[in-house]
């Protein structure tokens, strides 16, 4: 066990726990909160994967952004009473089973599989990745970039015009 | 709860050294409540104003409770009022010290005989450290009040504490 | 001695003791600061605030913070405990952690990534969940009005202030802070806020818009420390205390100390952004790792300055308004500066 | 267009009055502080101030014009008379006084320093001093007793004033005897019931009779 | 890089360890002594009236929309910020085309006043009363442009 | 406008409701008004084209010792005169219709009539204590008025 | 190098990314609140993302991976924005964010 | 009547996404009431939907007190407590009912120096209130510019009659002090010192484009409401009346002097915002200064006890006198009998009635600006309450 195996395991251990919390909360504010941890125990992970740009930019968009945004969406939705924050479950047992079937299969699938390992670990650069997206994104992912832009524009519209229906309809 | 506060049972030479150190820090830097009832509370803005200038004894307004040493009740306690500052002064957080500005809120003031909805004096509902009497007391007069105060919280010690 | 050096060169007791390090800042600074907005707001208006806790009121910080120490804990029976004792963390160590990448000379700079800046951005989101936190925690109407106008504001304000850095960016070709007051390394000609080290033309006609840039990044890194005119999260003619409304003793110190360090942390990335870093205003004249640190803390000092100066004078804005200057002033100026960069650039 | 105006307009405007704001504080900022540092310091009182009451039991002729005039009714005065034997000294405004003043106080608590009390008085001998440090601990010290009679004196008074009466009583007694046998004669006007009027003869111990030792 | 990540990590962890000392050694030093009414929510010394927790304006909501989607737009520009002045001009268009999508977007929400705070302009309307006569009903444009 | 030109033009139309005029020797001219017909005068005043009193400088309440009294003092922005009117009503059943829908001023003056005498003013719309707590007990501006000796536990008298 | 990553391989990320993958799924499909499968779908995005890098880093996918998960990230942005105001549309329309209780509103 | 209807969105559609009304306490002991008013405010979001006044935190029962006393001289330390902020107008309007039932004629010196004390007492009180106004807009410096003008006025009145804040220095027929020596010279200073401060807290504040933008169209009440809901003083010229007292009911000498009415013009918004009512008592504080520059110039000698009555006794009857305070118009109301004893007085308080609007004008405003209603409405709670 050295530092790396410690860090990798501390960040797997506050993602599984704190997405557990998300999952079985009773209360979706504390999920909603307990997602932060989780995010950041990914980017924690992304940064153990030499994926130092995609870390940061996990932090920021989801932490700075969707977190915030589920968390006004939480607050904006959620009623007085305590006990309607709580959220509801269904069909438990059944879920239960079906997960856990899937969890099963994915962890056998993926201890079983001699996975093919193309680059060597040492071989791997230490410098940050952000220059070589750059360079993809000017090169040769000129289109999903494009598209990408596309995509947030129509989210942005689209977006905008649901949460602002009701205003239109009326004359203010 | 608190490791040290009035757990000790007798005095000694650290004790009181820290004692000291502790009350000096409480005593330099009483942070006031920010409110004011009457007249009294004009000349608790001129004290905290450029001319008397309270801020040099380290008396800053906080807008809370929560984060307040010291109540200055300036003016006339009504009893629609006097609840509202019994809660007011409960939600202060410990150590909290009470100065009583001004006649009114001493005994009643001007208005301790026919005043029918006048509280005759603060201390009726909550416990007063230092009366300032005057009607108003002048700035210099509260600022004296604070003088005593400071006095007071010199001589507290971790032995024994201010019953509430 | 050996084993102490070999100690020392443990990578993790030296990351530990480089983390260390800003904590040393921090404290006395923050009580310095304190110290100096008090006074500054004092002579802005006549008086003399602290006189009489030590020689002219100097050792008045430091009664405060014992103060607060022996402050009484309250957490309210209406709060949710744990969320409640779990915001101050994230907001202290949300800036703290902010602190690792700001080079505060050539030799010393706790966390030397090559993506600094960008950090820089993403980890204040952990401030703002901390608040949202503390807001919802309280539960008190007070408290969650303050932490969702704070929310919405270092939201918003995220925006135009990383268009801002992107423009510089943009300029020096790095995200990393050191890399980047080294490319302004050479007196105060080479800094960014004049071109940087361009050639000449692109650095004149740069000037403009690096000074556009400045003022957008200016005004929103005011905003995202809540500072007047744009306290309205803590706006305490309307919301009382704001987020920290229920917060008393240590708890309340945290969010005190993590404001002020949030303070310098802006106005270091001003001086790293636009003003050289820690190099010297007159080339290598006075430069040097430790003169580095001393044009640092000066430099950044004296935005704090500058803000205090700001804050004294001038009038709070509303809520609507503050998303006005936001969204319809600073960010179409910093798109438009961020394109003109742009051109000049790759011209 | 003229919404564009009005935008650019707004942004000058704005970043023109934060100049000027700025420089009248920065300008404020070298102009010299104002602040009176209170406990080191003190600021000179105008002559007329009215801070704490002052009162000089020793001219009291025990009048309660000034408790009668007060609004806030935070002067308590007990009197009693004094026999009109008795000699309580004179005020320094000349005036004799007949009356024993067992009690004043004034609950400067009470007080609101209207100064209405003072006028009054015709002795002078109330009066609204410079003094206003003086706060308390315990709130019933600010309930000033003015009168320096002690409780034995007190007593000693009232037993001469039962004597006194006692004797006026007498007195009347053997005025009425004389009333009527002279009634036959000419009508005699009643006796003034002021004893200033009649010279009785002196205490025999001049020391109790002044309720007051000068000091 | 990860001795670079792992310096932060150590920042994270002094930041909750400087924390936690800070709430400890005032837990030494601090009295508690909690009761009911200290623990009562604070409001301007009245009785709380109902829960904060309601739910509150949308605009906050709309707000951190249209933030999320600059902020992934400008985690964009930040590789090509890096990079771009190697490649020219070209580089440079694309991000102009890239950002000129964008700000259709962000043109829409300005038009359609989604940047703007829900603010209602209240109107002073008369009822029938004869003797008031309105001053107000030809100034009502003018109120807030 | 003088006062008498003002009483003459109310008791044209309201001939049974003036019961007192006093406008020689008054300090202030004062009309007295039958209680149940104070609303109908006061819109009469405020919206006679000469009168126009459009301005209720104050509304107070009296304690005649036995009897109530309202008193109004109004104004006229428009010609600059004034007037004053009274009404006096039984201790017992002191009924008084509102003028708050005419001087919406009469609003919280009425109030505090109402919470400081008992005066009960018949069509106010919201008639609730103002000054005192609501559950406050008793009319402290009447003259037979007793201090209560504690209220919610805090003592009254010194 | 202190950092010796021989211990830690592939599969453990892997491991991790299949666990939080389950959790999404359970919350998807037991959660009634709309939020809360928002929630879950976000979790299994993130693990799509760890699998990418994870190729990235370990696999043959280099830059590649990278760039998928920028891209997921971008999706991700775009769906939490646009599903977020659909659950708000929804609990305009039925004041619930409650799933099944939509669809039996839903006529 | 006016009603301000709000035409939000939300409560028009139904089940609409609308936020849950949330009711809040504003006050008693809230940074921004000026005392002990207690705002409950009902919000929508950010939006205030209904404001419901609670005062009565401050009710030291002046009426009642008054009853008590043993003559109408004494009542005046009473009147001081009512409004704290303008003790010397307060005494100025029970003096001139108190004379006017009295039918006392009082001396041209006393004239004098009542306007030069009651302006520079108007001057005082609008300090405070624009200072503290500046407060509630998060401007903190021109307060302490203000107030520390203000200490100069205090130090005036200290030196004519003793005490800083409530002076009992008017009394029924004369004053209880003449003027000290040096106080014309000293005033003349005042005044050309306080120019100077009003300048610049006209460039720090008054002008400043956050502040006028913060102020301007918010809270605006229409002059035909503000007539009928008796509002005075600043509020109801701010709203387009020119109507003041001093002028259009002549109470002292006012009439002697050249000054100007000032009225809300709206010059950056509409007729009757806050930004006007501000304003209004900014530009009154010009006016003072001048009303008391020529008072001071021409003051004429006399004895300002002359008319003071021995034994105030009046003849039974009522008097209603009202002078124009810094807040309004401040009336008393002296219901007198055959007795030493004043049988009622009720006093006008302009406070109070202005503070009756504020339900009106801050619906559908925002939260920060009710905040800056209650500033500009310019409440002293003693007088609200007395
Ligand atoms: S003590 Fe005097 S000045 Fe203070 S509040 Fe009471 S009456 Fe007013
Ligand atoms: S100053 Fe006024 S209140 Fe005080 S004792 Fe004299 S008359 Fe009474
Ligand atoms: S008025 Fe003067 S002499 Fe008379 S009782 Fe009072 S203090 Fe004594």
């Amino acid at each position: 066990m050295n530092l790396y195996d410690i860090i990798f395991y501390f960040f797997a251990v506050v993602t599984i726990a704190s997405a557990a919390v998300v999952v079985f909360s009773r209360n979706i504010v504390y999920s909603a909160f307990s997602l932060l941890f989780t995010f950041f125990g990914v980017a924690g992970i992304y940064v153990l994967l030499n994926a130092d740009f995609l870390a940061i930019t996990q932090l920021l968009v989801y932490v700075g952004g969707i977190l915030v945004l589920i968390l006004f969406g939480v607050m904006l939705t959620t009623n007085v009473v305590s006990v309607e924050i709580k959220t509801g479950t269904m069909q438990t047992l059944p879920a239960t089973i079906i997960v856990a079937l899937l969890a099963g299969l994915l962890g056998g699938i993926v201890w079983t599989t001699d996975w093919f390992v193309g680059k060597r670990l040492s071989e791997v650069t230490s410098q940050t990745t952000s220059k070589e997206i750059g360079t993809a994104l000017i090169t040769t992912h000129v289109l999903p970039f494009e598209i990408a832009s596309v995509i947030l524009l129509v989210a942005i519209v689209g977006a905008a015009m649901m949460a602002r229906r009701e205003r239109s309809n009326t004359n203010i | 709860m608190g490791l040290l506060d009035q757990k000790f049972e007798s005095s000694n030479v650290i004790v009181t050294s820290f004692d000291k150190l502790l009350n000096w820090a409480r005593l330099s830097s009483l942070w006031q409540m920010q409110f004011g009832l009457a007249c009294c509370a004009i000349e608790m803005m001129a004290a905290s104003a450029s001319n008397f200038d309270m801020m040099r004894f380290g008396v800053i307004p906080r807008a809370t409770p929560r984060q307040c040493d010291v109540m200055i009740v300036s003016g006339t306690v009504t009893l629609k009022m006097a609840s509202r500052i019994k809660r007011l002064y409960d939600q202060m957080s410990e150590p909290r010290y009470v100065i009583s500005m001004g006649s009114c809120s001493n005994c009643g003031g001007p208005y301790w005989e026919h005043g029918y909805h006048v509280l005759k004096g603060v201390d009726r509902v909550i416990p007063v450290d230092v009366y300032v009497p005057g009607c108003p007391p002048r700035p210099e007069a509260l600022i004296e009040g604070l003088i005593k105060l400071q006095e007071k919280i010199r001589n507290e010690s971790l032995v024994k504490k201010k019953a509430v | 001695m050996e084993n102490i050096l070999q100690l020392l060169s443990n990578p993790i007791v030296s990351a530990v003791l480089m983390a260390l390090a800003p904590l040393l800042f921090i404290l006395p600074y923050a009580l310095v600061t304190i110290y100096i907005e008090m006074k500054m707001a004092a002579h802005i208006q006549n008086r003399l605030a602290y006189m009489q806790t030590g020689w002219h009121g100097t050792l008045q910080p430091f009664a405060d913070i014992l103060k607060l120490l022996q402050k009484e804990d309250i957490i309210p029976t209406a709060a949710s405990k744990f969320l409640f004792i779990l915001a101050p963390y994230l907001v202290f160590v949300g800036t703290y952690s902010s602190f690792a990448v700001l080079p505060f000379s050539s030799a010393f700079i706790g966390s030397n990534i090559d993506l600094g800046i960008f950090f820089l951005i993403a980890v204040s989101s952990l401030v703002v969940v901390g608040l949202l936190m503390s807001g919802w925690a309280s539960n008190n109407k007070w408290s969650l009005f303050g932490a969702l106008r704070s929310a919405a504001q270092i939201v918003s304000y995220e925006i135009p202030s990383a268009l801002a850095i992107l423009g510089v960016v943009m300029v020096s070709g790095t995200m990393s802070t050191q890399e980047m007051t080294h490319f302004q390394d050479g007196g105060i000609g080479q800094w960014i806020i004049f071109g940087g080290n361009l050639p000449l033309w692109q650095k004149l006609s740069l000037i403009p818009f690096m000074i556009i840039l400045f003022l957008i990044y200016l005004v929103s890194s005011m905003a995202e420390v809540n500072r007047t005119p744009f306290d309205i999260p803590e706006a305490e003619s309307e919301l009382v205390q704001g987020y920290n409304t229920e917060y008393s003793g240590m708890k309340f110190a945290i969010f005190y100390l993590a404001e002020y360090a949030n303070l310098f942390l802006v106005s270091a990335v001003v001086v790293i952004l636009f003003f050289g870093g820690w190099t010297s205003p007159f080339g290598t004249f006075l430069s040097g790792p430790v003169w580095g640190a001393f044009w640092f803390v000066t430099k950044g000092m004296l935005f704090v300055c500058l803000n205090i100066w700001l804050r004294w004078t001038l009038p709070r804005l509303r809520v609507d308004q503050l998303m006005y200057v936001s969204w319809k002033v600073l960010t179409p100026f910093a798109l438009l500066c961020v394109l003109a960069i742009g051109l000049i650039v790759v011209m | 267009m003229a919404a564009v105006a009005l935008y650019f307009s707004d942004i000058y405007r704005s970043l023109r009055s934060i100049v000027i704001g700025m420089g009248v504080t920065i300008n404020q900022m070298f102009q010299p502080v104002v602040t009176l540092q209170y406990p080191i310091e003190k600021k000179a009182m105008p002559e007329r101030v009215r801070n704490r009451l002052y009162m000089n039991f020793d001219d009291c002729i025990g009048c309660e014009l000034c408790a009668n005039a007060c609004p806030v009714d935070c002067i308590d005065i007990e009197v009693m008379k004094a026999p009109a034997t008795e000699n309580l000294g004179v005020t320094s405004t000349g005036q004799k006084k007949r009356i024993y003043v067992t009690k004043f106080d004034i609950d400067i608590a009470k007080c609101c320093y209207c100064g209405l009390c003072v006028y009054p008085c015709p002795t002078e001998c109330l009066k609204m001093t410079d003094v206003y440090e003086f706060s308390e601990f315990d709130r019933h010290n600010l309930i000033y007793n003015f009168s320096t009679m002690t409780p034995s004196e007190i007593e000693t008074a009232k037993g001469k004033i039962k004597v006194f009466e006692e004797e006026q009583a007498a007195k009347k007694a053997a005025a009425a005897a004389q009333a009527a046998a002279a009634k036959a004669a000419a009508p005699v006007p009643p006796s003034s019931p002021d004893p200033s009027s009649q010279t009785p003869p002196p205490p025999a111990n001049p020391d109790s009779g002044n309720a007051q030792p000068n000091t | 890089m990860l001795t670079d990540f792992g310096s932060i990590l150590a920042f994270l962890l002094v930041g909750a360890i400087f924390t936690a000392g800070g709430l400890i050694a005032s837990w030494l030093l601090r009295p508690q002594r909690p009761y009911a009414q200290k623990l009562s929510t604070y409001e301007c010394g009245e009785e709380p009236i109902g829960s904060p927790r309601v739910r509150f304006n949308i605009r906050f909501y709309v707000v951190a929309l249209i933030f999320l989607v600059f902020e992934v737009e400008v985690v964009f520009l930040f590789p090509w910020a890096l990079v771009f002045k190697s490649f020219g001009l070209f580089a440079f268009l694309e991000m102009v085309v890239f950002l000129a999508i964008l700000v259709v977007g962000y043109a829409y929400v300005w038009v359609k006043g989604d940047l703007e705070w829900d603010k209602p302009m209240p109107r002073y309307t008369t009822a029938d009363d004869k003797t008031i006569t309105t001053i107000f009903e030809e100034q009502e444009e003018s109120v807030l442009h | 406008m003088t006062a008498q030109e003002i009483h003459d033009i109310i008791k044209a139309q309201f001939s049974d409701a003036v019961l007192e005029v006093k406008i020689e020797g008054a300090r202030d001219p004062f009309i007295k008004i039958l209680p149940e017909k104070i609303k109908d005068v006061a819109q009469f005043v405020r919206d006679h084209a000469q009168m126009k009193f459009d301005y209720l400088m104050c509304l107070s309440g009296v304690d005649y010792k036995g009897k109530l009294g309202v008193v109004y003092h109004l104004y006229s922005l428009t010609h600059g005169h004034k007037i004053v009117l009274k009404v006096e009503v039984s201790t017992d059943t002191p009924n008084v219709p509102s003028v708050e829908s005419i001087w919406k001023s009469a609003n919280w003056h009425e109030r505090e009539a109402f919470d400081l005498f008992g005066i009960h003013f018949e069509g106010h719309s919201d008639l609730r204590r103002i000054l005192l707590p609501d559950d406050w007990e008793g009319h402290p501006l009447r003259k037979d008025y007793e201090v209560p000796e504690f209220y919610n536990g805090m003592k009254v008298p010194y | 190098m202190i950092l010796n990553f021989m211990t830690i391989t592939l599969t453990h990320f892997l491991l991790v990314s299949a666990v939080l993958f389950s959790f999404g799924v359970y919350a998807v499909i037991t959660r009634r609140n709309a939020i809360m499968v928002l929630m879950g779908i976000e979790l299994i995005l993130n693990s799509a993302n760890i699998n990418f890098l994870a190729f990235s880093r370990f696999g043959g996918l280099n830059i590649e991976g990278q760039m998928a998960a920028i891209f997921v990230i971008i999706l991700a942005a775009a769906e939490a924005a646009i599903a977020l105001a659909i659950v708000l549309n929804i609990y305009k329309r039925f004041n619930t964010v409650n799933v099944d209780e939509v669809s039996i509103l839903k006529d | 009547m006016i009603k301000t209807t709000l035409d939000i969105a939300r409560t028009s559609t139904g089940k609409s996404l609308r936020t849950e009304e949330m009711v809040v306490n504003m006050g008693p002991q809230h940074p921004s009431t000026h005392g002990v008013l207690r705002l409950e405010v009902v919000l929508d979001g950010e939006i205030v939907v209904d404001v419901i006044p609670h005062i009565g935190y401050l009710h030291r029962c002046f009426e009642k007190h008054c009853e008590h006393m043993t003559s109408y001289q004494q009542v005046i330390p009473y009147v001081d407590r009512m409004d704290y902020v303008a003790a010397m107008t307060n005494e100025m309007a029970y003096v001139v009912a108190a004379e006017k039932l009295l039918k006392i004629e009082v001396p041209e010196r006393v004239h004098y120096i009542r306007i030069i004390m009651a302006e520079l007492q108007r001057i005082a009180s609008h300090l405070i209130a624009i200072g503290t106004f500046g407060i509630d807009m998060g401007a903190f410096t021109p307060f302490l510019y203000y107030f520390r003008d203000r200490e100069k006025i205090l130090d005036l009145f200290e030196m004519t009659c003793g005490a800083r804040l409530l002076y009992n220095y008017m009394w029924i027929g004369g004053l209880s002090h003449d003027l000290p020596p040096q106080f014309v010279e000293k005033a003349k200073q005042f005044c050309v010192d306080f120019k100077k401060t009003m300048k610049e807290v006209n460039d720090l504040l008054n002008y400043n484009e956050i502040f006028i933008k913060r102020t301007a169209n918010v809270g605006v009440l229409p002059k035909d409401l503000a007539i009928n809901y008796a509002c005075s003083g600043p509020m109801l010229r701010a709203s387009g009346v020119d109507f003041d007292l001093r002028r259009d009911d002549p109470y002292t000498l006012y009439n002697k002097f050249e000054w100007n009415v000032i009225v809300g013009k709206g010059e950056v918004g509409v007729v009757g915002d806050v930004w006007n009512r501000n304003m209004v008592r900014q530009n009154e504080m010009w006016e003072s200064v001048r009303i008391i520059e020529q008072a001071l110039a021409t003051l004429p000698e006399g004895d300002v006890k002359k008319a003071i009555p021995k034994r105030i006794r009046p003849t039974p009857g009522d008097a209603y006198g009202r002078v124009e305070g810094p807040r309004g118009e401040l009336g008393f109301y002296i219901v007198a009998e055959d007795s030493v004893t004043p049988f009622r007085i009720k006093a006008r308080a302009p406070a109070f009635v202005n503070l009756s609007v504020i339900n009106e004008i801050s619906k559908g405003a925002m939260l920060a600006d009710l905040v800056a209603i209650i500033g500009s409405i310019d409440i002293v709670l003693g007088e609200v309450d007395r």
